[in-house]
């Protein structure tokens, strides 16, 4: 609770200063694609009374669901492996840097081709789009486990599998969970992408309605709504990284505690 | 039982340089021996220690278990480490029972058995606690729990009390021995103490540095069950023995000083 | 006052054009836009990706002239902008296309028919088609934005039918898929008087720099007589203008806008330009009321015809 | 695997996909994957024009701008979000906000702020790699071993001294990871920032291909593109390379290489 | 010179528990002092030292160094760490380095400070290993070089011959003494070793465990320089003292397994 309201003083201020930035700037130079602050406000209250984007939302978000959960079934036990073994992370490595750097907009068409225009394709490029980060991350995280740990583990009679559940996974589990941050950040941004590019249901068909109409408010309300989802989904992500790896905490604290008696 | 002939390690840092820990090692423990090892600092112990348990791949040389070579790690044995390499996310319990959980004992069973072991080892009271939360001393009685926990036929011992007070060091050597005794594991039990090397061992394996090699293994023929209840040695038992130690260790520390005043080999 | 507007020595001006992922219908524009800059004016030209961004730029004045579609630039007009419709780009060049076998509106009920998003003009195309000659039978619409994506989804099956451009059309021909798909609806016969694609300017240009502007259109205007006599004459200008487009098709694109005569930039009359708006006002896009006087300025059209 | 382990990996990977894809290119005979030795052709066929030069020419430069500037702000806006609650409290929102915002959909407001020439781009570039860069420093500096920096306070090392001799240092192994994922990211920000506001550079390529469904040439941009980010991810590991050589190796078959 | 009086500490687990480690612990230690303190595992030392350090913001009470409380760290104090707390990136020299390095020494000057530190704990040779190549001994080494090089006017040592033979240790704790000597800092020592409490101190402090404190301060009055030239006490000339230590602190220790037997307070 302390902690809580430590915190809120410094959101509330930089918030405030958030709001007032742009709604001056949206003044001063905004234009038909610019709404002001409130305007934006208001029109976020009136969207969420829409039928229509509570639609949108729950389509798009069957894409986001699976899509995210293949690319954390997938990329964890995969950048364990790449993490473990370096021969495979040695033949891998340049696989994944392209997957990194391919600009997906332009795989969407080949994409469409492949596994057609519908639900696949759509959880594809979430996929697609978030397996990188939860797997560069994993793979960082495993580098950071002690290896005296694993030498115990294996006097222990631990084989492979035992070394990669009970030793890697937790060991890596803070880098892991950042990978699982950024993953989620990603895959919100493939969710929409693929909506605006390609197959325009959900917000993504929102979004280029509004723009296309030039109604700038509910254009930003709409993504205002996306972005607060994938913050809600963060702080989600958050409460189970403080659950599973309270022990971190431990041995690794915060600066600004030292001195004298509190 | 355990028989190393020939044994050579050389480790090769990230500049390339090499640094010679064991050479041409042997060393034979007999079947429910106690073996205590005592040498200089940095001569080669833990090296030793990981080879025998299968952890450190070694350059020549052969290590037998029972006649067959060892291949890894094996169920056989267990070890107690000098960095205690304690899980730093799980509690007391659950690292004392990290062994058992491989064997695939279960829960209630493993978790039972690490409890009684925990108050064995006067950490009663801490059973969820996570290592970051325990002293020094408390973590590496965790971590000896941990290896006594699956009552192997081998147990290597690397400095296991070498951060707990005397009080609990006595405490602690007593447990072992009524542990070796009924159980008859075969041990080999690094020290600096040589009090310790005497009032524990069968033997007493003196190593020397550069080379690290096994010099000389002293057989302690002193009746057991040893100067039980505990205490400094007042009675001058062991003075002689310990002496006798003392000397040896230190020409070999001297020797190694003047042999060292190059860069390692 | 126009921050994208500056007089240069000599009474001559420097502006901007912005075009939007230009094609083969744009040349003509930047054609004419050569025509002004061989005049002596410093004429710029601003490839944009959405034809929102070019809206907000002549909202703004940083840009003079802009073409590209005419829904957005209506919805800036109607929400006050100070934007004027001044010439036609192309004609009406939509039509739906299906699946063979496809004959007409009715076949489609319930099938999957690829549209681009709600707004655009020929998803408001489409579903005025849908109303007024299916009978209550609508097909199942499916959002895909993109043209290109909406033809291979026809092309692979994964639809029954999507509205295309002609340019789209014969680039599906030429993968060797047209004999998988046939035209249904031709909305340049359904709604003629719907101009999906204009030029327009912004307003305090036109009457600050009215020569110059006049003398735009007046090269549009000449530009599209002489593709309309020869279609050899357009694919020049995309030879000049668009280096990297396939060699093969625009012959054939050429002649088709040319038989058909779709591109005639002084086709805009208060009527049509009426219709079209209203057309735009009953999809919803914008709001019922707005008229033409107020949307378009056609003097200069007129001025280059006569 | 002692014999794959002394193969250089990356080439022999790369020359293996190529195969595949070669392969399956010819035996899918369709027009949107053509096989390799069609998009080489056609590379080929835009080098000799030249036009093509220029444009790589341009977008590198945006490109080393735009990672920069990341490079520079990421690290420094995690380090502090790292060291300080109060300036995650203040910040953290907006950094996951704009992390997980499809930047596609702010076209708009860089158009606004900078107008369609290089200022857009770079922004786009900064937008796509600045904040996998700070979450990941964040985490990274949250993680250090609370016994070091115990360890370098008792010495009298001060914040600004913590942060260059032990923060930074036990930092670096994550930090890297995301400086990797960042330029990785940069490479994507720098096509799509010349297809989204201004088409200008290799996105106009693409832009004008894909409309046509010239697959072949929207695959020779992304070679060059590939070809770009694999180089400027390999500086990235080589420097990642010497800066944590120190770290005690995890991996298998890591040791006597 | 060091005054600490009603120091309380109490850590709160992550689950909410508590475990008091320092409840109203007083101790003074005077100027110039060799102050060695000896307690159970778990007892309270390693927090009470970095409470002094600066390191551990304490509940309640007051540490005063020359009548000044102390606000946080200092570079009048340094200290030895139980976990050695090398940084593993930096080689030797450059760990043993660290301190001066933050003091603002100049490069050449504090290499060649620390290579001489290097040497005489023994390790020359070993200037740019790194820590993970160093045995657990060496380790430890570099953490004591690290604190020496410094000359801090208050050194506070957490076991720091715990990992290391006991032919090193005795050439380290001469080595310790002969600089106490000639530098004259205030020394507050930890060590498991009576015998080492005794060689090396001006005073004994026993901490009891439970309420963690202070509970007896036994004054060592032999003459220095002491038992140098090393070996075990063959004379017997401690071993009265060294007894008496063993007896009060067995007693504190079975006093503490009696009242442990519950859940840690
Ligand atoms: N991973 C490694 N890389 C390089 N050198 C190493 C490595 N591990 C050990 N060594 C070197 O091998 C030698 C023997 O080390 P070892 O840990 O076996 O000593 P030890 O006898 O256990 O010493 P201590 O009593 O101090 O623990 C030392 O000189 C050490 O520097
Ligand atoms: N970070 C922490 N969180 C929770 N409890 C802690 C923490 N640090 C220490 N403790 C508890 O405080 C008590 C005293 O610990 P401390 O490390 O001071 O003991 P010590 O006297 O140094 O023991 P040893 O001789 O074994 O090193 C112990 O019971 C320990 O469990
Ligand atoms: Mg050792
Ligand atoms: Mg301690």
């Amino acid at each position: 609770m302390t902690r809580l309201n430590a915190r809120l003083p410094y959101q509330i201020l930089t918030f405030a200063l958030f709001a007032a930035a742009w709604e001056l700037y949206a003044r001063a130079r905004g234009g038909l694609l610019l709404p002001g602050f409130f305007e934006t406000l208001r029109a976020t209250g009136a969207l969420l009374a829409e039928p229509e984007l509570w639609r949108a939302l729950y389509v798009s978000n069957q894409a986001l669901v699976l899509g995210f959960a293949i690319a954390l079934a997938l990329g964890i036990p995969l950048g364990i492996l790449l993490g473990r073994f370096r021969t495979l992370e040695r033949y891998a490595d340049v696989w994944l840097n392209i997957l990194l750097v391919t600009p997906m907009a332009a795989i969407i068409p080949l994409l469409v081709m492949w596994t057609g225009i519908g639900l696949t394709s759509r959880t594809a490029l979430v996929t697609v789009f978030s397996i990188v980060m939860v797997i560069v991350n994993s793979r960082a995280g495993v580098r950071q486990v002690d290896p005296s740990l694993i030498e115990m583990a294996r006097s222990f009679g631990a084989r492979e599998r035992e070394i990669f559940t009970r030793v890697l996974l937790p060991g890596a589990l803070p880098a892991v969970m950042t990978g699982v941050r950024l993953g989620l950040g990603r895959a919100v941004t493939g969710m929409v992408i693929v909506e605006l590019l390609m197959i325009s249901d959900g917000v993504g068909g929102l979004i280029l309605e509004y723009r296309g109409l030039l109604k700038a408010p509910p254009l930003y309300a709409t993504i205002v709504i996306i972005l607060a989802e994938a913050l809600l989904l963060i702080s989600a992500a958050r409460w189970c990284e403080r659950r599973l790896t309270h022990w971190s905490r431990t041995t690794a604290t915060r600066a600004n505690l030292a001195g004298s008696p509190k | 039982m355990i028989e190393i002939h020939g044994l050579s390690k050389t480790f090769t840092d990230r500049r390339g340089d090499t640094v010679t820990a064991l050479d041409d090692a042997r060393l034979d423990v007999a079947e429910n021996e106690f073996l205590t090892l005592l040498g200089p600092s940095g001569c080669g112990k833990t090296t030793l220690l990981k080879c025998i348990a299968g952890l450190v791949p070694y350059d020549s040389g052969t290590i037998e278990i029972d006649g067959r070579p060892i291949q890894g790690p094996g169920p056989d044995r267990a070890m107690v480490f000098q960095n205690f390499a304690l899980l730093p996310w799980a509690s007391v319990v659950d690292n004392v029972a990290f062994g058992l959980r491989l064997r695939g004992v279960a829960r209630a069973e493993r978790e039972e058995r690490a409890r009684e072991l925990v108050a064995t080892m006067g950490l009663a009271g801490f059973e969820k606690k996570l290592p970051g939360e325990l002293s020094g001393g408390m973590q590496q009685r965790v971590g000896i729990a941990r290896a006594l926990a699956v009552q192997p036929q081998v147990l290597l011992m690397d400095e296991p009390f070498g951060a707990v007070d005397e009080q609990t060091r006595r405490l602690l050597q007593e447990e072992l021995l009524a542990l070796w005794e009924e159980q008859r594991p075969t041990v080999v039990f690094v020290t600096h103490s040589m009090e310790e090397a005497v009032l524990l061992g069968d033997r007493v394996a003196l190593m020397s540095a550069r080379p690290g090699r096994v010099a000389e293994l002293v057989p302690v023929d002193l009746p057991r069950p040893r100067a039980r209840g505990g205490g400094p040695d007042r009675s001058g038992v062991y003075a002689e023995l310990t002496a006798y130690l003392w000397d040896r260790l230190r020409e070999m520390h001297e020797e190694h000083r003047t042999v060292r005043t190059g860069a390692p080999a | 006052t126009d921050a994208g507007t500056t007089s240069l020595p000599g009474g001559k001006l420097s502006f901007t054009v912005a075009v939007t992922e230009p094609d083969i219908t744009a040349v003509p524009v930047l054609a004419a836009a050569d025509a002004v800059r061989r005049q002596g004016h410093d004429v710029k030209i601003v490839e944009l990706a959405e034809p929102e961004l070019a809206i907000e730029g002549l909202a703004q004045g940083d840009y003079a002239i802009s073409a590209e579609a005419t829904g957005p630039a209506l919805s800036a007009i109607d929400q006050g902008a100070p934007i004027k419709i001044i010439a036609d780009v192309v004609a009406n060049q939509w039509a739906v296309y299906g699946k063979p076998g496809t004959g007409s509106c009715t076949d489609l009920r319930g099938r999957p028919f690829g549209i681009f998003s709600e707004g655009a003009v020929a998803t408001a195309m489409s579903k005025d088609w849908v109303r007024a000659t299916c009978r209550g039978a609508t097909p199942d619409y499916l959002t895909i934005g993109g043209s290109d994506v909406r033809a291979q989804a026809l092309a692979a099956g994964e639809i029954d039918a999507t509205p295309l451009e002609i340019s789209d059309a014969v680039a599906l021909e030429s993968t060797g898929r047209a004999d998988r798909v046939t035209k249904v609806a031709d909305f340049a016969k359904t709604l003629p008087d719907v101009h999906p694609q204009t030029v327009y300017a912004n307003a305090d240009f036109l009457t600050e720099h009215r020569e110059v502007s006049q003398a735009f259109v007046t090269a549009l205007v000449r530009e599209h007589a002489r593709i309309n006599a020869s279609a050899n004459h357009l694919v020049r200008l995309v030879h000049r203008y668009l280096p990297d487009e396939d060699p093969e098709d625009v012959p054939r694109i050429a002649a088709r806008y040319r038989s058909r005569k779709l591109f005639d930039a002084a086709a805009l009359t208060p009527h049509n330009v009426q219709r079209t708006i209203d057309f735009f006002a009953r999809a919803d896009v914008i709001d019922p009321g707005l008229k033409a006087k107020d949307a378009a300025d056609l003097s200069f059209v007129r001025e280059a015809a006569s | 695997m002692s014999a794959l382990r002394r193969l250089p990996a990356a080439p022999l990977s790369l020359a293996a996909g190529a195969m595949v894809w070669e392969v399956i290119g010819r035996a899918a005979g369709v027009s949107f994957f053509p096989p390799l030795s069609t998009v080489l052709d056609r590379l080929g066929e835009m080098a000799a024009d030249g036009a093509l030069l220029a444009s790589v020419r341009d977008s590198l430069l945006n490109l080393l701008l735009g990672t920069a500037i990341s490079l520079v702000a990421g690290i420094v806006i995690g380090v502090a979000m790292g060291r300080s609650r109060r300036v995650e409290a203040a910040l953290g929102v907006y950094v996951y906000a704009l992390l997980t915002a499809p930047s596609l959909v702010f076209a708009p407001v860089f158009f606004s702020l900078f107008g369609a020439g290089r200022g857009a781009v770079v922004a786009v570039i900064v937008m796509y790699a600045v904040f996998v860069v700070i979450v990941n420093t964040a985490a990274a500096v949250q993680a250090v071993p609370a016994h070091l920096e115990e360890m370098a306070r008792s010495y009298g090392a001060g914040e600004r001294q913590l942060l260059p001799r032990v923060v930074l240092p036990a930092a670096t192994p994550m930090i890297m990871a995301g400086v990797r994922l960042g330029v990785g990211r940069a490479v994507t920000g720098m096509l799509n920032g010349e297809m989204f506001i201004a088409v200008v550079g290799l996105g106009h390529i693409v832009t004008e291909a894909g409309g046509s469904f010239d697959s072949a040439s929207v695959l020779a941009v992304l070679l060059i593109v590939i070809a770009v980010a694999l180089v400027a991810i390999a500086l990235v590991q080589a420097a990642d390379r010497r800066l944590t050589r120190w770290v005690p190796q995890t991996a298998k078959g890591a040791q006597g290489k």
